[in-house]
């Protein structure tokens, strides 16, 4: 039994099955990332002064991200392309960058900008105290311009065994540079470059501190939001990728040999997806490394 | 920019059809160059105060919906496909805003004393 | 007035205890003639087509059919039965309930925090101001966590489970939680809302009858929910003003006797998180310091 | 490619008569013909079994809280002392049930009923076994996605049932999951990240959206795509449109909801707040969370599907229906064309009604204001839905055959509980019925009397095209009446139990309360739980004569020819049952789906197959009225 229309198209709809299909499921997928962005423009609205941070993840290594899922969307058309033109040897090429694009991608992701997180705490300041670490806040200057106020110093924490201990009266916190010169209006937008800790140590007693905790998805609505949206879309550059490597295979030669329009058709639908992907990243990358 | 027309079986013809597509990879690799450009652009916008952070937002907002357009018009073939889709998309397209607009409007209308 | 009341009161509804409560049995009244003249319109019709058009009397069927456009005047009607019940009742009505709050000086002002299962009032006593709460200050005693440094807060009285409000002035209380949410719902009042934990939510009612009311909580809150009864006494003036001063002699100890305790009650204890939404971090109450979360 | 052919057929060992059939050479083998099959009437009846598995389960969780709620405290007899033994221990001990295995109860009853019962039966099994049929398709377009759905939902509902016995039991938040209740549930002492019914719940519930959006996706390309020739828009049975705008329905709603299900997860075993707000205080100690969350997001991202959701459940019965009701009064449907506006009208307003169910959680004019006049808009189409299906019995020649008794007891039953939303929908008048038992006797009235009716209406219906053989008659009356009359001793007290203030999720059946001590038609309202109760187990009872009658006839039913109910559409050309791949005849339609008592013509039916003779196209331009 034959099923129509999985490669040539229905006459009156203009359509192949699959084209119909990822279609409809990238519909969903806009419900899905939606339902997260309609969460988080909810929860951003909510936050608090001060309980929103900005400026905290690395810019320039988002923006090379951003670029590599740019350039696998230009490959993956190209490799659809020279399916078309019936090249198979360019297309294997293209598929390769468009795979190794992705790994770049995740490995980027997995490897150095979500550990790098986990090394960096916040502590975040009882009211009362504020005043008492105006010289790492500047709170003054920034209530005068109209400006949020901080109420969370970060850095690296130096004693990590200040948390577990409770003999042990204050945190020794190397400071991010925003603190050591808080009232220098350069620091008031985020830096370019990602700059570590510095060397100048605060010491913060633990009576002041209403909660210490990593950059974690536990430590804000922010880094929730940033985990479990980047988190989402990483699975879905994973499931690409590994969708890409299985028409990389040489079965996708047997299938090309056997019937090249199937084989573009396949390409086509997850390009598709790999687009939708690219997609979401246009938004999520704004939105959580830039604003 | 137009998808290109649908393949046929016979080699004369095809050779026609393999230039056509031909014509629009350059097209493609154009608007790679297009999106790579907005993305170094939405990052200097970052850096530019345009008064208040929603200003700010809005600007970034509208140059990312400028690079998804291009991407959903040129990449996924949405500048020329059949009506179908379309609608489907535009319901879409609809439920996700009032999914937003909606829970916005909730949350910005509450019952206060 | 009550009188019109009549499908409500034959299907049950215990009589109306509060000034706005006529106009909320009204629609509902309303609502339940039109279902009911639409489910026996429509039943008649039924049953009549069933006997009439069954095969043994009617062998065989007309293509056609009904061919006047008489479903067209029906929707029609309902459409516009629906309209009027919109426009003219429920909008105004809900308007009414949550934008036109009486003047605070004439009314018993009230800070109902449900917890799991239980219920506290706390009044501001007589100086109408009430005191600053802080979440660490929270203690078995003082369940609120009600500053003792605060002036505001001396006079304070902080009750659980029974409430005791003066007939005919109008009430509003504002709604939070400690844990999850609860709904402070008074049937005989015909008035509910949730208490949400991190919000404050207020409502409004002017009771028109003395006596016992219950308040049951109207959401799910755990395996006490079924048990969580709260009670609202509505007083003569006079009986009022004796209890308010009972309890203001109280007041400064906060000791509050437990009314009718709750199946699997919990030691009382914390405040609810923001007293108003739009408070300045300074104020916000803050959760202690803390352990740091997994991974931290 | 076709790897369905090239894959190994597993294993003929297990069935050794296989090799008697050694003139049908590509026969499949056991395993892949009814276990792990593409054939989308396979992958029907599989829903179909499963779902209805899953309902009686549902209904059996429901049977013993109903003895809780008429006799609160006492031990079950019988049974109720071996339930621990299944259930866990601290589920009943000494057979009288825990609050918290209350809760679970009546948690897995509403998810279970929904997602694992109607859901499977009404959409999945129904919109697989008969959608292809009717199109006249030779199967879906994706038949390998349709298997994994069917796996999905599967694991989903292996996931769901293991939640009963890990240590703590399953879920207790409501089918809502409402935070933070169930963000913060069983995080006591000896909290297991994975192991505790409601992260088990979440985890479940991201299988079934799975299934449940691989199946959207391939029925709306199938009806898209397969459609066989001549069978345009405006000549697809009713039924199709249903299952069309319900595909529809959940494909947009339920991502939403998976993306709160994945933010509640992270909540449970990351430690985030997405809907927990700071300072929190739970028995009495303050929790140790980040805080910033909300908890009104969740309820947002829950009813964006919650209300389309219920749509799901009730527009494949309007579908199964409507079917049965032109078959069996011999006539077409009266007003096709408003029916099927009427469905994409519900379909579209159905994702703008949501915040009915949250009016109050503090929401202010204007919100409310937009969402009532939606709320009230979506019942417009209900009505004349409604109205239409009456009307179409005018003028008919109603045979009373089972299926048809099972549709027209559905049309009163689904109007009681499609009016008694209409006091809800106004938040002024829900304020007082909020969560009361008022609301429980409003959409039962729809899911039980309403869908579940529908859908035994439908397995009676297409019987014969899956096996080639009739349920017994007598045994589907004994089945009907007493079902017709338990489901409304079961749930029209409700209404009285909700106008006097009874609220719902009560464990102990409002007995500890003083309103319902008030006595109403007799009784107090918290006596009324027993009448009810003993209607529920009778209800049980009349299910026997089904299931007993159901696998009976499978085997031993009356053989039947291909089109025994005389029907018009194009599922009766195929071969009972359809072999592999459908018709024998590829079909082409030339005519709408209902054309009963033609004037003019021997057979009160003409099939939709049947070329329309020159004769009956000069006779149709002269009377208008046939033209539709
Ligand atoms: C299939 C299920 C289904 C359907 C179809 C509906 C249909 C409707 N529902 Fe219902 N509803 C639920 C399932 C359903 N509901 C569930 C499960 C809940 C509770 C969830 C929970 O909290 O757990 C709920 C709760 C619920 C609420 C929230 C109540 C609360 O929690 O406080 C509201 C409020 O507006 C509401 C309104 C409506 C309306 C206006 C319709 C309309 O669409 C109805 C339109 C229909 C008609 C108007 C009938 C027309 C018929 C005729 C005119 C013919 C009459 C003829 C005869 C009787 C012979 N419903
Ligand atoms: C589709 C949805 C559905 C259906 C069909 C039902 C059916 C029934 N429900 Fe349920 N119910 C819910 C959805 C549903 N319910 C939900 C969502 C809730 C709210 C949960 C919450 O609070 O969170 C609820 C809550 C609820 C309560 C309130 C509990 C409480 O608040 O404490 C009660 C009380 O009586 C109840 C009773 C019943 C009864 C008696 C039936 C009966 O009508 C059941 C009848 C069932 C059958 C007749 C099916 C029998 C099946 C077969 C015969 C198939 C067998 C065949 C084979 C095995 C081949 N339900
Ligand atoms: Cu508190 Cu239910
Ligand atoms: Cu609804």
């Amino acid at each position: 039994m034959e099923i129509p229309y999985t490669i040539s198209t229905r006459p009156d709809t203009g359509l192949w099955n699959a084209k119909i299909g990822i279609w409809l499921f990238l519909a969903s997928e806009v419900m899905l990332f939606g339902g997260l962005f309609s969460a988080y423009i909810f929860l951003r609205l909510d936050a608090q002064p001060g309980e929103w941070p900005h400026g905290l993840l690395n810019v320039p290594v988002g923006t090379m991200n951003t670029a590599i899922l740019i350039m696998s969307s230009v490959t993956v058309v190209l490799a659809w392309a020279a399916l078309k033109m019936r090249r198979y040897n360019a297309y294997w090429w293209y598929m390769l960058a468009t795979i190794m694009c992705g790994v770049i991608f995740l490995f980027v992701k997995l490897y150095y900008e979500w550990p790098q997180k986990f090394e960096h705490y916040g502590v975040f300041l009882k009211p009362s105290a504020l005043e008492k670490y105006e010289q790492y806040l500047g709170n003054n200057r920034r209530t005068e311009k109209g400006m949020e106020p901080r109420i969370e110093i970060s850095g690296h924490l130096h004693n990590p065994e200040a948390i577990k201990d409770p003999s042990i009266k204050e945190y020794e916190i190397g400071l991010d540079p925003v603190f050591v010169d808080p009232n220098n209006p350069t620091n008031d937008r985020p830096h370019f470059l990602y700059v570590p800790p510095t060397d100048h140590i605060a010491k913060i007693e633990k009576e002041d501190v209403e909660r210490i905790d990593s950059f974690g998805p536990w430590h804000s609505a922010y880094f929730a939001s940033y985990f479990t949206i980047t988190g989402l879309h990483g699975a879905h550059v994973l499931a690409g990728v590994l969708v890409f490597i299985y028409m990389w295979l040489p079965v996708s030669k047997k299938l090309y040999q056997r019937n090249p329009e199937h084989l573009a058709n396949r390409v086509e639908v997850c390009g598709l997806f790999w687009h939708f992907v690219d997609l979401v990243w246009i938004f999520v990358f704004p939105l959580f490394y830039l604003l | 920019m137009n998808n290109p027309p649908d393949i046929s079986q016979d080699p004369a013809e095809h050779e026609e059809y393999a230039h056509n597509v031909q014509k629009h990879v350059r097209g493609y690799l154009t608007v790679g160059a297009l999106l790579l450009a907005f993305t170094g652009i939405t990052v200097a916008l970052s850096y530019v105060d345009f008064g208040t952070r929603k200003a700010n937002i809005g600007v970034a907002m509208l140059v990312a919906t400028l690079k998804a357009g291009l991407v959903a018009a040129i990449f996924m073939h949405l500048a020329a496909e059949k009506r179908l889709i379309y609608r489907v998309l535009i319901f879409t397209g609809l439920f996700v805003l009032a999914l937003f607009w909606l829970t916005f409007l909730a949350w910005y209308n509450p019952v206060v004393r | 007035m009550s009188s019109l009341a009549l499908i409500n009161e034959f299907l049950g509804q215990p009589p109306n205890a509060s000034e706005h409560g006529y106009q909320i049995d009204h629609i509902l009244e309303f609502a339940h003639w039109f279902m009911g003249a639409l489910f026996f319109g429509w039943s008649a019709f039924f049953v009549f087509v069933l006997i009439r058009f069954r095969r043994s009397r009617q062998p065989k069927a007309d293509h056609a059919g009904v061919r006047s456009g008489i479903s067209t005047h029906l929707e029609f009607s309902v459409v516009l039965i629906e309209a009027v019940l919109l426009i003219g009742f429920a909008i105004p009505l809900w308007a009414k309930r949550v934008n036109e709050f009486p003047p605070t000086q004439d009314a018993i002002l009230v800070h109902v925090v449900g917890q799991q299962f239980n219920w506290t009032f706390h009044m501001p006593g007589p100086d109408g101001q009430f005191g600053r709460r802080e979440i660490d200050l929270v203690t078995n005693s003082n369940p609120l966590g009600i500053d003792p440094n605060d002036p505001a807060g001396k006079d304070d009285i902080v009750v659980l489970g029974e409430l005791h409000v003066p007939v005919n002035r109008p009430v509003i209380i504002e709604l939070s939680s400690k844990d999850v949410i609860h709904n402070f719902c008074l049937p005989h009042m015909r008035i509910a809302a949730d208490a949400i934990p991190g919000s404050l939510i207020p409502m409004w009612f002017k009771p028109i009858k003395a006596g016992n009311y219950e308040v049951v909580c109207g959401q799910l809150c755990g395996l006490g929910h079924y048990g969580m009864k709260g009670m609202v006494v509505v007083d003569e003036p006079a009986e009022y003003q004796t209890w308010l001063k009972e309890r203001a002699e109280l007041a400064g100890t906060q000791n509050a006797p437990s009314a009718a305790p709750a199946p699997g009650q919990q030691p009382p204890g914390g405040a609810p998180k923001t007293e108003n939404p739009a408070e300045q971090p300074q104020n916000k109450p803050a959760a202690p310091p803390t352990s740091p979360s997994p991974g931290g | 490619m076709d790897a369905s052919t090239s894959l190994p057929a597993a294993a003929g060992h297990h069935h050794p008569h296989t090799h008697a059939g050694e003139h049908e050479h590509h026969e499949l083998g056991w395993w892949r013909k009814y276990i792990f099959s593409t054939d989308h009437k396979v992958i029907g009846i599989q829903y179909g079994l499963c779902g209805l598995v899953f309902l009686f389960f549902g209904f059996s969780l429901m049977m013993i809280m109903r003895w809780q709620l008429a006799y609160p405290g006492q031990a079950l007899p019988v049974i109720g002392k071996w339930l621990p033994y299944f259930f866990g221990p601290n589920t009943m001990p000494d057979g009288k049930m825990t609050p918290e295995f209350y809760n679970s109860l009546g948690a897995m009853h509403g998810t279970i009923m929904i997602f694992l019962g109607v859901v499977p039966v009404a959409f999945a099994a129904f919109g697989n076994f008969v959608v292809p049929l009717q199109i006249g398709a030779p199967d879906m377009t994706f038949p390998k996605v349709n298997a994994a759905s069917f796996w999905a939902f599967g694991v989903g509902g292996v996931i769901m049932l293991t939640s009963f016995f890990v240590p703590g039991g399953a879920a207790k938040g409501g089918w809502t999951s409402y935070v933070p209740l169930s963000d913060i549930a069983d995080k006591g002492p000896g909290f297991h990240p994975f192991l505790n019914g409601q992260t088990l719940w979440l985890v479940g519930f991201i299988f079934l959206i799975t299934s449940s959006l691989l199946g959207a996706v391939n029925f709306i390309t199938t009806i898209i795509q397969l459609r066989a020739k001549g069978l345009t828009w405006m000549r697809l049975p009713f039924f199709v449109w249903a299952q069309f705008v319900t595909a529809f329905l959940l494909l947009l709603a339920f991502p939403p909801l998976e993306a709160a299900i994945v933010m509640q997860l992270m909540d449970r075993t990351a430690a985030t707040s997405f809907f927990l707000p700071a300072g929190m205080i739970v028995n009495g100690a303050p929790l140790h969370i980040s805080g910033g969350g909300s908890p009104i997001l969740w309820q947002h991202l829950f009813w964006f599907l919650g209300h389309p959701e219920v749509y799901v459940l009730i527009l494949p019965a309007f579908g199964i229906v409507a079917e049965i009701l032109a078959n069996n009064s011999r006539k077409p449907l009266w007003g096709y064309k408003s029916l099927v506006f009427s469905v994409l009208v519900i379909g579209f307003l159905s994702f703008i009604v949501w915040a009915h169910h949250m009016w109050l959680t503090g929401m202010g004019s204007t919100v409310s204001a937009f969402f009532q006049t939606t709320t009230l808009l979506i019942s417009i189409p209900s009505v004349i839905i409604l109205s239409a299906f009456f009307i179409s019995l005018w003028g008919g020649s109603i045979r009373f055959t089972v299926p048809m008794l099972w549709a027209t007891a559905f049309l009163p039953m689904f109007g009681i509980g499609g009016l008694t939303g209409i006091p809800l929908a106004f938040n002024s008048a829900d304020l007082y019925l909020h969560d009361t038992y008022y609301i429980i006797a409003h959409f039962h009235y729809i899911v039980a009397p309403g869908t579940i009716f529908g859908l035994f209406a439908g397995i009676y219906y297409w019987f014969p095209k899956a096996t080639g053989r009739t349920m017994n008659e007598f045994w589907g009356k004994v089945h009907f009446w007493p079902s017709l009359i338990c489901m409304n001793v079961i749930f029209l007290p409700m209404f009285l139990q909700g106008m006097l203030g009874m609220h719902r999720r009560w464990y102990d059946g409002g007995q500890g309360w003083t309103l319902s001590g008030e006595h109403i038609w007799g009784l107090t309202g918290f006596q009324w739980n027993t009448p009810i109760s003993w209607a529920a187990w009778i209800m049980g009872l009349a299910q026997i004569p089904f299931i007993i009658n159901f696998f009976w006839s499978i085997k031993h039913g009356k053989k039947v020819n291909d089109n025994p109910w005389e029907a018009t559409t194009l599922e009766w050309t195929a071969p009972s049952p359809p072999p592999h791949g459908n018709f024998v005849i590829t079909p082409v339609a030339y005519r709408g789906p209902y054309e009963y008592s033609l004037p003019g013509r021997e057979k009160d039916f003409t099939m939709q197959n049947e070329p329309v003779e020159p004769a009956e196209r000069s006779r149709r331009a002269a009377e208008p009225a046939l033209a539709h």
